[in-house]
């Protein structure tokens, strides 16, 4: 198919429907309206189900009844909308449901403001909700990525029987880039949904989908097969991007979602004047690729990692997981919609590179 | 008059034959009987999810025989739309408790009721939290001693108690909506009647359905069987008047609904 | 002729079939079931009328009624 | 042509958003890698709107663009807050007919447009946005103006009516910015 | 006749001398300067907490120069609710738009209102989502074009429009609640009455008070300001009545209520 | 005062009243409803404000309204109804709000089950609403010292002018222990509340509490102030105990709450065979005592640190940042209930003596 | 002589004003102010009648009726 | 005296956690340290309940018992349940009057206490725990009898009448187990 130009919540939309995701559930709340706008012209003419639903805490729910059919359904919202889904989003964890979530982030904590920021990271990958479970979290750093991923996203959601969360800031959201969209969406095949999924209870015994274990080795024995999925998550989905990364790096930036674009301006614009610096861009948060960066981190040319986010160094803390004290790790980050610009990153990383043991002023 | 050696009455097919945890006299199992009765007599057990909510009958989905998602505290109604939007095909109820309907899901049942979502909601009101051991629900009466209305239910602090029925019955969209009790054979055999026409109404694509039901909660009340089945009668029901609220057959759409 | 079984394992002896049946011809148990509960005996079975009122009432649906025999037309039910 | 920056700002309803997407889509048309990025911020009722445009040979990284290569500003806030913020040795297009003042920066080029006379004049009021789209091309050469062009009818295609005095804005947009810059070849 | 030279008319010392962030003709302004008016006269500026929503109306606290809270969507009662029972020597009110106060906010304000909590609530209905860009809200008209509802509101996908003075008044907790509207002058004068009512009754402690006021959203309408307040006449005024829907001087307490 | 035999939802009720909170808005959930139920007696008594509120939501949101007075209030729950209280703890950090919110956990993830869990730990340390704010986060092992937390968990909202959250299995709830209240209650002096809080606009300019900052740079300086809180809390209020932490110790076990105490038995009777091990008990959770734990981690005896929990391995990622790969970190836990007893502890310490470096089976 | 006074800082140019005055004396102006909105204005001054029909009506407050001289007896407001 | 952990298990209604906290708070009284663990699972309603109290010496660690010293059980899914968990030397006191059954475990003591029947025959149909509670004192010597009954007089006060017949029946427990298991001392 050709290219064309698309705000980046409209192609997430196309996109969903593009891998056979005709139902949708919202509740306005900027910067993510497209989506749910979109969505209503388009899933009258393909058949499928649109609705407005009065609240996040009911589209919440209405995932997790439309799910329990067996069929595809997603949700976009964002910050607010999105932690008053965590009971929710909780219980479809834990009642194993595939479901897809859209977080455009916007600047918090409270209402904050409606510009880029990437201040739900933990939200998004320690579980904001209670108990024991994790989602599968991807975050896009271009709209043809947002697509891809989008497009993936309900095969790993069915994969693992496990929500999935697409993480992206305002700028995903709001911007136009040319994107282009598979002629044919073809997908490893998978168990059919029919062997869980609620369709009445003919010919069969009754099903219940449900996230109540009242036994508590039935709850203990729930929780450890989801740490066993995400294990293998761990082993089977991560992606992350590598830019620039040469033996004569003194310096290993970490970032995601738009930031990691910024940091490449600001990284080929360096190289232009001599200075090499490479790019680990995390594109699955959770699982997170420790293992990858770790082994980067760890080679003799770094000095130090860069963890670059447009947060309060949030994902700093799994960086630091990841490289566990062999490198320093440093921090430079704006949150709430200051955007850090390619110079300021350009100064982050010349100020390092002359004083490499130093702390950087935090933004 | 009749000759044949035969059953008069015996579980309907649609009820599980497991003990339920309810306490003796717990008028919740009369409930259950009705809807699995009417889900035999329409015979669309196999076509049928349940919606399980949070409170006394969060087992419900171990003693009906059909399948049965199990949502979170209020937001049955949520879920029901959510599965029936997907499929309209299939028939979907919710079973919900007063605290669970008129407290914390009380934003899902207005707005389920007033897309009027072609769903069925049993609602069981036994004016009290049952599960979590006897605090006030906003159906709790006037001067009802609760664990968390010890002085009595104070109207002047937390108000009159919510008619359902009739709150719902102010919404425009045309609705089944009828409320019933069980305390008396008589009762049960009226409230089993409005349970089919709401299921029917459903299985005809009509519209949303709600029943409300009056109901016993002999253990937090601290009341005797039989002691809990008068004061349905004595207290309940003049707040709670019996009848059809509204029936789509004779909903009238205002002015200015063009 | 009509009469009722009761089932023990479903039973709670919660006493609502005996303040129900018109012919108050049901009575409680002086053994309690394996769950602790009293249950629901009929005193006098000659007189029951099948009527299903106690069956109709019991919260567990412990209540059979059978009949081998006469019953009077039933309301529907 | 290396990566070129374009913000334009002015009131809402102006027309900002649509000139800066006619210039993504124009530069798509020519093969180039382009994003459009609007302001949806503080501002977007009753204040400035604006959006950034960055056209490129090459994979684009940051959407966000402190210091563009060139600002079209349509009225006085726009002025206050982006004339200063165009890059050195950048373009800075004033719409002379809303905007009374002109920036005292000596490291960029300036150049005045009376966007809403000409529209106006053509009897097609609300286009001010084409003729600075106009002056934009033939002053930084980002893109031919015939892409430009093309797109126009493509895109704006659905106001029939009003598409040949778009085009004759484009074109007057263009011309004016070649002449007083001094450039010779119009259309 | 009067001879004075004065002046006739001019701002509330209430609102602030600060341009607004409305839209040209959008009559949240005119709703405003009511409520700054109705606090100037009745002497509680200084004595008054405003809950601004989320909505539009979000930066009312820059407007009004009484202390304010700023809620999350739809929880603006709660926030009251959990102000006004530590002070209740305070005034308090809420500013809520429909989005904000019937779809994500029903439950609370139902309940507050149930309650009977000595608050006041100024409902601003234009029928849809202004601040984020026009989406279908509960109180949109049948057949009204959205962003939400492209095809025009379907009543039997979604309902009908929410009547949330009626709603509200189906609860027996005795109220105050009355349905204004904004288009004309003279409806400004009985909006204002009514707004000042609802104010006396919470000075006076009496009981929860809400006016619904119908109010325009040219910008999310699509259309100019005089189309806009024709459009309230024409279209909402039919469908959503004006008058006082309840009142606690005559308010009834039904049966059963002891 | 004499000591009484307390259940601990009691005596955290009576403990906040003790402490001066006499504002109480709460939604019943097991295995915490005792609270409520005794302020539903108690408030009358004492002049406070007692409200049983429509939903989680709506009293995480009534605690806003409330704590903005200036005055004391707290609230209890249990985790979904925590889940639904997300929200509005993000706008209470962003707006910098004292409130103390007791989260007395069950099993999870969904309904889960309510037998004792330390499943939120993410969720209450890493912050499940939206945006970049934290709570100071508060875990007693003992009803005393549940009910000491209680009393200064309200000093520590005001002093940080943050939300504390205290967090304890449902032991912590249900069991009765004796416990002795203080006779008089005495706070370290703070700035008056009426600095801040909202008491109508007479003699002054009108305030408001808000958590909106369209103007990024004020919502980035929101953020950072937040930070700096959290640094100001890391240096001033880290609380933990060490239990026979001796230098023969092999094996540096790191539990909290419940766990804890089941972990000191195991200890003592090891002890009485002969058998050493240290205890660390963290008692605020965020902020986490890193640097303590580090250092005993760090001393040469420790062969290995082991992580002992009722949840799926969260707390460990913590003690694993703290640590940093200084020493191997082990896990133990079951979760959702199945409670380890102190056999299951001790037998799972003896194979990690025996096999200092093999993986335990994590439950 | 009653009158009005338009804050050009405040008027949006919505015309709601002009649209209400029942002495039909108001319309707009034909520069813009800062903020690009036409405003109000009196067209006929001579003939206002101090009702404060306009400014009550004006979302943006941004109408002060005064007068100097003779004015009807207003409405209650 | 070494920690000692009682668990004491049968239906809803028969005066479990009343008992266990009159044990507790005799512990308390006696000076020691106590913790009273109410179980309130899944068998909430309809089952079992239980709860275990802890009376020990010094600081108590974990409140959660597997084995326990002494179970009390009062009914036969209680019997089933928890008789087995006795830990091997410890006591286990049967309700014989509604357990028909007695353990074939040899490695620990095991008391039959007609407690229903005893409690009947006294008129004070409802005390069956206490008459357990006086067995397990009397077999255990956990706590003195004295502080127990004077506990009794406190806790139970408000049902002054049946009071004098509670204390009998404690006395008739702690006798009767004195009695079985040949102890000398009686009260
Ligand atoms: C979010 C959430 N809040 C609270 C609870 C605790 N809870 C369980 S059942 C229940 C209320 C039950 O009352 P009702 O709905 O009236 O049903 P009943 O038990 O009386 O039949 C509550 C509050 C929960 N499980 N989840
Ligand atoms: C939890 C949450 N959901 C959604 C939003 C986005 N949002 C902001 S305003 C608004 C609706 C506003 O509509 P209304 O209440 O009718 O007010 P109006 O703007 O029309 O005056 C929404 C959905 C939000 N801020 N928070
Ligand atoms: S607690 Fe009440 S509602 Fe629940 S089972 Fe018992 S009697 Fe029924
Ligand atoms: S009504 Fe049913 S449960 Fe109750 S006593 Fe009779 S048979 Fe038993
Ligand atoms: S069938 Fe009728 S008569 Fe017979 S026992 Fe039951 S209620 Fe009594
Ligand atoms: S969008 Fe609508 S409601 Fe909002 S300010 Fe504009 S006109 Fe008013
Ligand atoms: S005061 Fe009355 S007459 Fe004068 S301009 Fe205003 S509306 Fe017209
Ligand atoms: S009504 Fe007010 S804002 Fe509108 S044009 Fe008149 S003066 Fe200006
Ligand atoms: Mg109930
Ligand atoms: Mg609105």
């Amino acid at each position: 198919m050709a290219k064309i130009l698309m705000k980046g919540n409209e192609a997430i939309a196309e996109a969903a429907i593009k891998a056979g995701c005709v139902n949708y559930f919202c509740y306005p709340i900027t910067p993510q309206n497209e989506v749910g706008e979109y969505m209503a012209r388009r899933l009258p003419e393909v058949g499928g189900a649109f609705l407005q639903g009065e609240s996040e805490v009911a589209v919440g729910n209405m995932l997790f009844g439309a799910a329990s059919t067996g069929q595809r359904v997603f949700t976009t919202s964002s910050s607010p909308g999105i932690s008053l889904m965590q009971e929710s989003i909780s219980y479809m964890a834990g009642a194993h449901l595939p479901v897809v979530i859209v977080n455009i982030m916007r600047g918090g904590p409270g209402l904050g403001g409606i510009l880029p920021a990437q201040s739900d990271y933990f939200q998004a990958t320690k579980g904001g909700g209670h108990g024991d479970y994790r989602l599968l979290v991807l975050a896009p750093s271009t709209i043809q990525e947002a697509v891809d991923l989008m497009m993936l996203s309900f095969h790993l959601a069915e994969k693992y029987r496990n929500p999935v969360m697409i993480i992206g800031d305002g700028m995903i959201g709001q911007m136009m880039e040319p994107v282009e969209f598979p002629e044919h969406h073809e997908e490893p095949e998978l168990p059919s949904n029919d062997l869980w999924a609620i369709t009445g209870a003919k010919g069969r015994e009754p099903r219940v989908i449900k996230s109540l274990f009242l036994d508590p080795k039935l709850l203990d024995d729930n929780s450890w097969n989801l740490y066993d999925k995400y294990a293998r998550m761990e082993r089977e989905e991560i992606r992350f991007e590598s830019y620039r990364i040469k033996p004569k790096n003194k310096i290993l930036i970490v970032s995601y979602g738009t930031m990691a674009r910024i940091c490449q301006t600001a990284i080929d614009e360096l190289e232009k004047d001599g200075v090499s610096v490479g790019l680990f861009r995390p594109i699955t948060l959770f699982p997170f690729p420790s293992k990858q960066i770790a082994k980067e981190a760890k080679k003799k040319n770094i000095e130090n990692v860069l963890v670059i986010e447009m947060s309060t160094a949030q994902m700093k803390e799994d960086v630091d997981l990841a490289v566990l004290g062999a490198k320093p790790v440093k921090f430079y980050g704006e949150t709430g919609g200051l955007v850090p610009s390619p110079d300021a990153v350009k100064e982050q990383i010349m100020k390092l590179i002359k004083n490499p043991n130093d702390e950087l002023k935090r933004r | 008059m009749n000759e044949d050696a035969r059953t008069l009455f015996s579980r309907p097919e649609s009820l599980n034959e497991v003990v339920t945890h309810y306490c003796p006299g717990c008028t919740h199992g009369v409930i259950h009987r009705l809807v699995a009765e009417v889900l035999d007599e329409l015979g669309v057990r196999e076509n049928t999810v349940g919606v399980a909510p949070v409170g006394c009958s969060v087992f419900i989905y171990k003693y009906l025989g059909t399948d049965f998602l199990e949502a979170p505290h209020g937001r049955a109604p949520a879920l029901a739309t959510g599965f029936k939007r997907l499929r309209p095909d299939m028939m979907v109820f919710t079973y919900q408790g007063d605290g669970d309907l008129a407290s914390i899901g009380m934003g899902e049942i207005v707005h389920a009721a007033n897309r009027g979502e072609k769903i069925t909601t049993i609602f069981v009101n036994n004016a009290v939290y049952g599960m979590t051991g006897g605090q006030m629900a906003p159906t709790t009466m006037p001067g009802q001693v609760t664990t968390t209305s010890p002085g009595g239910r104070n109207v002047n602090d937390t108000g009159y108690p919510i008619r359902v029925a009739e709150l719902l019955s102010a919404l425009v969209t045309p609705n089944y909506i009828e409320r019933v009790a069980v305390h008396t054979p008589q009762h049960i055999i009226k409230a089993k009647q409005a349970i089919r026409k709401a299921f029917t109404y459903q299985k005809e694509g009509r519209c949303f359905s709600l029943v409300e039901v009056l109901s016993t909660c002999p253990t937090n009340w601290g009341k005797t069987t039989e002691e809990s089945l008068d004061w349905v009668e004595s207290r309940m029901v003049p707040y709670f008047p019996l009848g059809c609220y509204k029936d789509p057959e004779t909903a009238e759409v205002p002015d200015g609904a063009v | 002729m009509p009469g009722i079984k009761v089932d023990k394992n479903h039973c709670k002896g919660c006493e609502t079939c005996v303040k129900v049946c018109p012919q108050q011809i049901l009575t409680m148990s002086k053994d309690i079931t394996v769950r602790g509960y009293f249950y629901a005996l009929m005193a006098d079975p000659s007189r029951c009328i099948g009527c299903r009122i106690c069956a109709i009432s019991c919260p567990d649906s412990a209540i059979d009624v059978v009949t081998n025999g006469t019953v009077f037309e039933l309301f529907p039910y | 042509m290396a990566q070129y920056e374009v913000t334009l700002a002015g009131f809402g309803g102006q027309g900002i958003m649509t000139a800066g997407q006619l210039l993504a889509y124009s530069g798509m048309a020519e093969g180039r890698k382009v994003v459009w990025l609007p302001s949806y911020g503080p501002e977007m009722r009753g204040g400035t709107a604006y959006c950034t445009v960055v056209v490129s040979p090459d994979r684009i990284g940051s959407p966000i663009i402190n210091n563009p290569t060139c600002c079209c500003v349509f009225n006085r806030p726009s002025f206050d807050k982006f004339a200063p913020r165009v890059r050195p040795g950048g373009l800075l297009l004033v719409n002379s007919s809303l905007i009374d003042v002109e920036s005292d920066r000596t490291d960029i080029t300036q150049l005045l447009v009376p966007a809403n006379d000409m529209a106006m004049k053509a009897g097609n009021p609300k286009a001010a946005n084409i003729v600075i789209l106009g002056a934009l091309i033939g002053a930084s050469e980002v893109l031919s103006y015939k892409v430009v062009e093309k797109t126009m009818k493509e895109k704006l295609g659905g106001k029939k009516d009003l598409l040949p005095s778009n085009i004759k804005l484009l074109r007057e947009g263009y011309n004016l910015a070649r002449k007083e810059l001094g450039k010779k070849e119009k259309v």
